[in-house]
């Protein structure tokens, strides 16, 4: 076999190996389902970028087999012996043969400065065409807008169904964030207090929350159902424990949601359980956790929890800060409005599933009937919960531990809580 | 070769350091100045670049293992969902940790360490231009970098290491979100550092435009130096810019200022604009050095000389510029508007065409070569391989869109941890086996050097490639912890093994180190010659470890690798012929008579005045102020340190090294309107010049 | 290249025949751009994130007495020469009245600048009352500290000279002294007309 | 370069001593930079006669140039010396212009 031969036997059976790797790898990860992937895109934005990225992965990949294919071959052919501590008479090689002394060659240095040029202002050509795309954020054809607001570590969701972010929102939720499928809906993009990043990979790329700042952006979702997502820029202490969902409902289901978003909770009937649980709900909670038609603003008034002036940014700034007016009682003072819990699959930042095993297995407006409640994580985390989900020592932010309360509190409240729905 | 003969004139004469010793051993007040070259307390107060450059490896290396095992706990962390061996708050800790001491404190030294050593040999000079200042740098990077270090231990394990991450977005910087005093030591020991990279970069500059050799033009330099010069450019643009960044974060911090202070109407992108601006730049602060060490190695294991060195250089420069103006590419998702993010992430795709001629360079110079696969070329030849891999990653999130899915992902990490370990990192070790024997006078073992290389090799792609499909797949970054059903656990365990095998490499070259060292010891030192490699540069006309004065008399260089075409001619038929061995070319160092200036106290004692202004901010005002008195004393004994007679003029011993002007300001002043005649040489090397500012 | 120079020149041969430590002094200004430029553009940023009831420029700036020691800092750029250019002529007892005025000129910007400082202090600016605020005591305090500096360094030449250490051969030294005092100069020019002349 | 080479081999300081300018130079100088001091302050008390302030920033940025470089060019010698100086800070003038003024153009401060 003549050396040539050999190095081509050599390097196909490489590549062949190193493909079938590849292959399996990339097998592996697109079928594989992952709740984060950004690899199988189920909405409009997201399937523009896969669609602007793979052509461009593909290209890299054969730049890549090239190289390495080169650096392979280039030592395959031209590696010589020698001498292993160099203490040989000629030193680390065995004889006195020079290659050519090649100083360079002006014409190769130009061709691959140009084509690689080109290669990249054809790249940059679609790049621009899917940037500006993306960021056509009036393509909405809804009227409504959701203001997302981050703060450490959960996402509030406050529904302008007329599209006039500068007005009280007609309700608030947290952590999920119900959109209509089919359709792009428009968010305006907020933050508290440090900055966030909201991402739904499946959907779309991500757009920080910056304080003091009001991003738009568009999500959309071609079929129902349930999307993880992650805060992705680093915000402190839980960074890791700040989750979200996106949950996109038929049209006709989302109005249904939409109309139980807007009724107020009614106070549990006399001397039930509930109703025992709503005293301690009233004592302990009500100050920073909203529960429309029960609590009220003055229950928040002077809390310990609230913030201190100095860095209360939650109030409008006059000379910049385009932030969240508040109007009225529909926004919780420092944690989430409660006012529809039940609703939610999840809860304290879409760490824990608010009902065991449910999956997607039962249609999201029906858990609050028939999923099963996750009273385990549920009561460990109103009872302690930076055990469950680390918060700042000196209380300011994440929920306090209330360790004080009895498991028969905790048993009522969890009670009361259930009637939320 | 009749250079040789030429450039060997009478060496007292041709002194580019004149001293008397009268001068060297005058007492000062109370102070006698330090003498002697032995003994540990000779390395405190040395000004020669060389141990200078040493002392910056073996920190850069310390600081490695610091950051290593850090990076061991991340990996330890997220082995497995809901992973528990470490809290959420020592994890931001460890991790903020990991990110500052990998760059700020073993990349850039360890360059910098190459950069002491082998600058001044490669244009062929006597030491840096301004040698005590050189002894302050390391000192102050090394105050800087003890200062960061110790924030792990003061207060309880983690308490007050800095956890905003090293790029420390604000406002969760600020004090309602980081209460602790990690910040207060993130910003102050930036700082510190900072000034060590700015003195050490306008010295390194001064010192290639200024001491080069007879002949030594800009087009004849290696391109190792062509790479540093390049990075100290950067390093003295980009440093003023986080200064900035850093006193503002400071003064909101310990003076309660309001540059982000949302509240205030602050915008906290004014901080991710700083940062970056300086931090681009700063990603090809690091990187270059090593592009420079690999274009070193691959033509001496090639028998070839560097594929296209006017292209090689040329985009060095092109990167160097074009680094300037990618900054925002951090920030695509932060809301900077569409059209800054088309125009950045334009800019930033065409950064990769220099980069990617330099890597087909490589491979040309490689091409019909006689390539000898030593530990020095695997490393080069691995950061070829691996650096290519980063590089086309970072095209795919130059693409905007794109990149709003990467960014803040494991791709990312992915991404940078190809070029900063499996580039930067690859390349200065593979600086440290080929330069070793010139340093120490003997090698690392060849076997231990290649099982470390393939091991490291391995591991380093069983941490970092999967963290590709991590990232892909959707994992963030900086999250401590995730959930078992996000179904990262698989690529998670298998990067944590990798980590561990990394570790293990890493193991066997301070092994290697360790039994090179022993072996060299019992046996009495083996002398590998000057040129154990059959190399190209300058550093290797000179014996091996390098004598104090490097070189017995001035070199004349005439052409690209001088050393080189000293040792090699070419026949009749074009054939490379042998026309003398590197002994019989290279100086043996046998010149004695050279004087040198003489070691100083005061470098370390300045270093000593800025860690006690750098802890007295953190925690106390008055010991600031007492660092300051130590501070100024310093800078005064420093000034009035040289033998301040001006009659003597020429006789000074240090009149190359004067921070501010304070000091002699070299013979230039003397009566008989010297060294002038060398600016009559300048046109054209000033013109030259031109091409680097 | 005219290298059949005296030997004493070879000792002092540099690749560009200039001295090391001017170039490091230019160096070293073209860094410090960066750095005052990165404080001015914050300042420019900042200056109108304030409220309409705050402190602003507006409330506190005196143009006529800035104007007044900004013409001082100007003219001691004046007297930096003539030390400079005393001393080349080996004219020792011009040099340190020259350096003299200088430090003393310097000293009357910073003292002005401290009466400034505390002028808007009591008319309710403080550094921490706005951005406004922290912006423009964290430029022009950055600028007084490098005129501060520059000022010891003069007063040190002068001792110097006092002592008979600054001779003729050292005239570069007092050169390189004046290029930074100049830079110090130029970038307060940059600083007047930005941060006080321009409409607010 | 041309102001460097040609020295005569007796002058101490070549590369900026053979061209000193005078004294008297740098007078004339300083009472341009004065006069131009006084125009500057002139337009901060005279906006009301209705310039609009665009033209007044333009004003006063094209005197604010022409100081700075009377200082440069003359104070600081850059005029007649060694043109690397003038590369090196020029070079980080146009870099420190170039990154801040992008900077603040995508705050779209202008």
């Amino acid at each position: 076999m003549s050396r040539r031969l050999k190095v081509l036997v050599w390097l196909s059976s490489l590549l062949v190996i190193a493909g079938t790797i590849a292959l399996i790898v990339v097998g592996i990860v697109v079928t594989d389902d992952h709740p984060l992937s950004t690899l199988s895109p189920v909405g409009r934005q997201g399937r523009d970028i896969a669609r602007l990225i793979n052509p461009i992965f593909i290209v890299a990949g054969v730049v890549f087999f090239l190289v390495q294919g080169a650096v392979l071959a280039l030592w395959w052919r031209y590696r010589v012996g020698g001498s292993e501590t160099g203490d040989g008479e000629h030193g680390y090689y065995e004889d006195d043969e020079f290659p050519d002394q090649t100083h360079g060659n002006d014409r190769l240095e130009i061709a691959w400065t140009i084509v690689p040029t080109i290669l990249l202002a054809v790249i940059s050509v679609f790049t621009l065409v899917a940037l500006f795309a993306l960021d056509d954020v009036d393509a909405s054809d809804e009227d409504m807008v959701v203001t997302v607001i981050g703060q450490q570590w959960w996402w509030e969701y406050q529904y302008h169904l007329d599209g006039d972010t500068t007005t009280a929102p007609d309700f608030v939720t947290a952590n999920e964030l119900v959109i209509p499928a089919g359709v792009d809906v428009a968010l305006d993009i907020k933050s508290r207090d440090v900055i966030h990043s909201f991402w739904i990979p499946k959907l779309n790329g991500k757009r920080d929350a910056v304080p003091g700042r009001s991003h738009d952006w568009v999500i959309q979702a071609d079929n129902p159902g349930r999307y993880r997502g992650q805060c992705t820029e680093f915000c402190g202490l839980s960074h890791g424990y700040m989750k979200m969902v996106a949950v996109a409902l038929t049209p006709s289901e989302f109005a249904q949601w939409r109309d139980n978003q807007m009724t107020p909770a009614s106070a549990p009937a006399e001397g039930t359980a509930a109703a025992a649980g709503w005293e301690v709900f009233s004592q302990q909670c009500a100050s920073c956790h909203a529960v429309n038609g029960l609590t009220s603003a003055a229950n928040r008034g002077g809390a310990a929890e609230s913030p201190p002036d100095d860095w209360d940014i939650y109030g409008e700034f006059n000379g910049g800060y385009a932030g969240p007016v508040i109007t009225d009682e529909l926004i919780a003072g420092a944690a989430p409005n409660l006012t529809h819990l039940m609703t939610r699959g999840t809860f304290a930042g879409s760490i824990f599933d608010l009902y065991l095993g449910a999956g997607d297995h039962i249609p999201y407006l029906e858990l609050a009937n028939r999923g099963t409640l996750n009273r385990g994580d549920l009561e460990a985390w109103i009872s302690n919960a930076p055990e469950r989900k680390p918060a700042d020592a000196d209380g300011l932010r994440g929920m306090p531990a209330r360790t004080g309360l009895s498991p028969d509190d905790i048993d009522n409240v969890v009670a009361f809580l259930s009637t939320l729905d | 070769m009749t250079v040789t003969d030429r450039t060997i004139t009478a060496p007292e004469e041709t002194l580019a350091l004149p001293a008397g010793p009268a001068v060297a051993h005058r007492p000062l007040g109370v102070f006698t100045r330090p003498q002697g070259s032995e003994g540990w307390r000779s390395w405190l107060f040395t000004v020669d670049h060389k141990r200078i450059g040493i002392m910056y490896g073996a920190a850069a290396m310390f600081f490695f293992l610091v950051g290593g095992a850090e990076a061991l706990f991340i990996r330890l962390q997220l082995a497995t969902p809901n992973g528990s061996v470490i809290g959420a708050g020592t994890y931001n800790g460890v991790f903020t940790m990991h990110g500052v001491t990998m760059v700020f404190l073993v990349i850039m030294p360890m360059a910098a360490a190459f950069a002491n050593y082998l600058l001044p040999l490669q244009v062929g000079a006597r030491d840096v231009a301004f040698p005590r200042l050189n002894a302050f740098s390391f000192w102050c990077f090394l105050a800087g970098g003890l200062l960061l270090v110790s924030s792990i231990f003061i207060g309880g394990w983690f308490q007050n290491a800095p956890d905003g991450g090293w790029f420390n977005y604000a406002p969760n910087s600020g004090l309602p979100f980081s209460p602790s005093k990690g910040i207060d030591f993130y910003a102050v020991g930036l700082q510190i550092t900072g000034i060590a990279s700015l003195v050490s970069s306008i010295n390194l500059i001064v010192t290639v435009l200024n001491m080069r050799t007879k002949g030594m033009s800009f087009f004849r330099m290696p391109v190792l130096t062509w790479m540093l010069l390049i990075t100290q450019f950067l390093l003295l643009f980009a440093i003023p810019v986080i200064t900035v960044a850093l006193f503002l974060l400071m003064f909101d911090r310990l003076w309660d200022a309001n540059f982000f202070n949302v509240a205030a109407g602050a915008d906290p992108l004014l901080w991710q604009h700083l940062f970056w601006i300086f931090g681009h730049p700063e990603v090809y602060i690091l990187i270059l050095p090593a592009f420079g060490i690999v274009s070193e190695i691959i033509p001496t294991f090639s028998r070839k000389p560097l594929f296209g060195y006017h292209f090689m250089v040329a985009s060095g420069i092109a990167i160097g510029f074009m680094g300037w103006g990618v900054w925002a590419h951090h920030m695509f998702t932060s809301g900077i508007g569409p059209l800054a993010v088309a125009a950045f992430s334009v800019s930033t795709m065409f950064i990769a065409v220099p980069t990617g001629v330099k890597i087909l360079n490589w491979l040309a110079t490689m091409y019909r070569g006689r390539l000898r696969f030593t530990t020095p070329m695997l490393y080069a030849v691995g950061v070829v391989s691996m650096f290519t891999i980063g590089g086309l990653s970072g095209v795919t999130h130059a693409i905007a869109p794109s990149d709003t899915q990467q960014t803040d992902t494991y791709y990312i990490v992915a991404h940078f941890h190809y070029v900063i370990f499996g580039g930067a990192l690859l390349g200065l070790f593979g600086g440290f086996y080929f330069w070793w024997p010139k340093a120490f006078g003997y090698k690392l073992s060849e076997a231990w050097g290649k099982a470390s290389f393939w091991v490291m090799l391995v591991g380093f792609n069983f941490t970092f490639g999967p963290m590709h499909i991590l990232g892909l797949q959707g994992m963030s970054r900086r999250i401590s912890t995730y959930r078992a059903d996000e179904g990262f656990a698989l690529w998670n365990m298998v990067a944590t093994i990798g980590s561990f095998v990394i570790a293990v490499g890493v193991a066997m070259f301070l092994w290697n180190v360790y039994a090179s060292t022993r072996k060299w010891q019992r046996a009495g030192r083996p002398d590998v010659g000057p040129d154990p490699w059959d190399a190209r540069g300058l550093e290797w006309m000179t014996a091996s470890p390098v004598p104090e004065h490097n070189f017995d008399s001035e070199i004349e260089v005439e052409r690209l690798d001088e050393f080189w075409h000293r040792k090699y001619g070419v026949d009749e038929n074009h054939r490379v012929v042998k026309t003398a061995t590197a002994e019989e070319v290279a100086h043996d160092g046998s010149n004695t008579k050279v004087h040198l200036p003489s070691p100083s106290y005061w470098p370390i004692v300045l270093g000593g005045g800025i860690l006690l202004v750098g802890y007295g901010l953190i925690y106390n005002l008055w010991l600031a102020a007492a660092g300051l008195v130590l501070l100024v004393g310093a800078i005064y004994g420093w000034i009035l340190e040289p033998a301040d007679d001006p009659d003597a003029a020429g006789h000074h011993d240090d009149h190359h090294d004067d921070g501010d002007g304070h000091g002699d300001p070299s013979g230039n002043g003397g009566p008989d309107g010297n060294g002038e005649s060398a600016s009559a040489a300048a046109p054209a090397d000033t013109e030259e010049a031109a091409t680097v500012g | 290249m005219a290298d059949e120079a005296t030997t004493h020149a070879e000792e002092h041969h540099t690749s560009t025949g200039i001295s090391n430590e001017k170039l490091a002094m230019w160096v070293f200004l073209g860094s410090e751009c960066l750095l005052f430029g990165g404080l001015i553009s914050t300042y420019m940023f900042n200056k109108g994130r304030i409220g309409p009831n705050d402190i602003g420029p507006d409330d506190v700036f005196d143009i006529p007495f800035t104007s007044v020691s900004s013409f001082v800092l100007l003219m001691s750029s004046l007297t930096m020469v003539f030390a400079v250019s005393a001393i080349a002529r080996g004219d020792l007892r011009g040099n340190r009245i020259w350096l003299a005025t200088t430090a003393a000129l310097g000293a009357t910007f910073v003292a002005g600048q401290v009466y400034e400082f505390t002028a808007f202090y009591s008319e309710g600016l403080g550094f921490t009352t706005n951005l406004f605020g922290s912006a423009f005591y964290a430029l022009t305090g950055f600028h007084g500290a490098h005129v501060t500096i520059g000022i010891i360094m003069l007063m040190s030449l002068y001792v110097m000279s006092m002592r008979g250490n600054l001779g003729p051969e050292r005239a570069e030294t007092v050169e390189i002294i004046g290029l930074y005092w100049h830079f110090v100069d130029i970038v307060w020019i940059v600083i007047f007309t930005i941060v006080y002349l321009f409409p607010q | 370069m041309a102001t460097v080479t040609p020295e005569s081999p007796d002058t101490a300081h070549a590369p900026d001593e053979h061209a000193h300018p005078s004294n008297w130079l740098y007078v004339k100088v300083a009472i341009a930079l004065a006069l131009l001091t006084a125009f500057e302050v002139f337009t901060y008390f005279e906006t009301v006669h209705g310039w609009g302030d665009t033209a007044i920033i333009i004003m006063l940025v094209l005197m604010m140039l022409v100081k700075f470089f009377l200082v440069v060019a003359f104070f600081m010698h850059l005029k007649f010396d060694a043109p690397i100086f003038w590369r090196l800070f020029v070079f980080g003038l146009i870099l420190a212009m170039a990154v801040y003024m992008v900077m603040l153009t995508a705050f779209r401060f202008w």
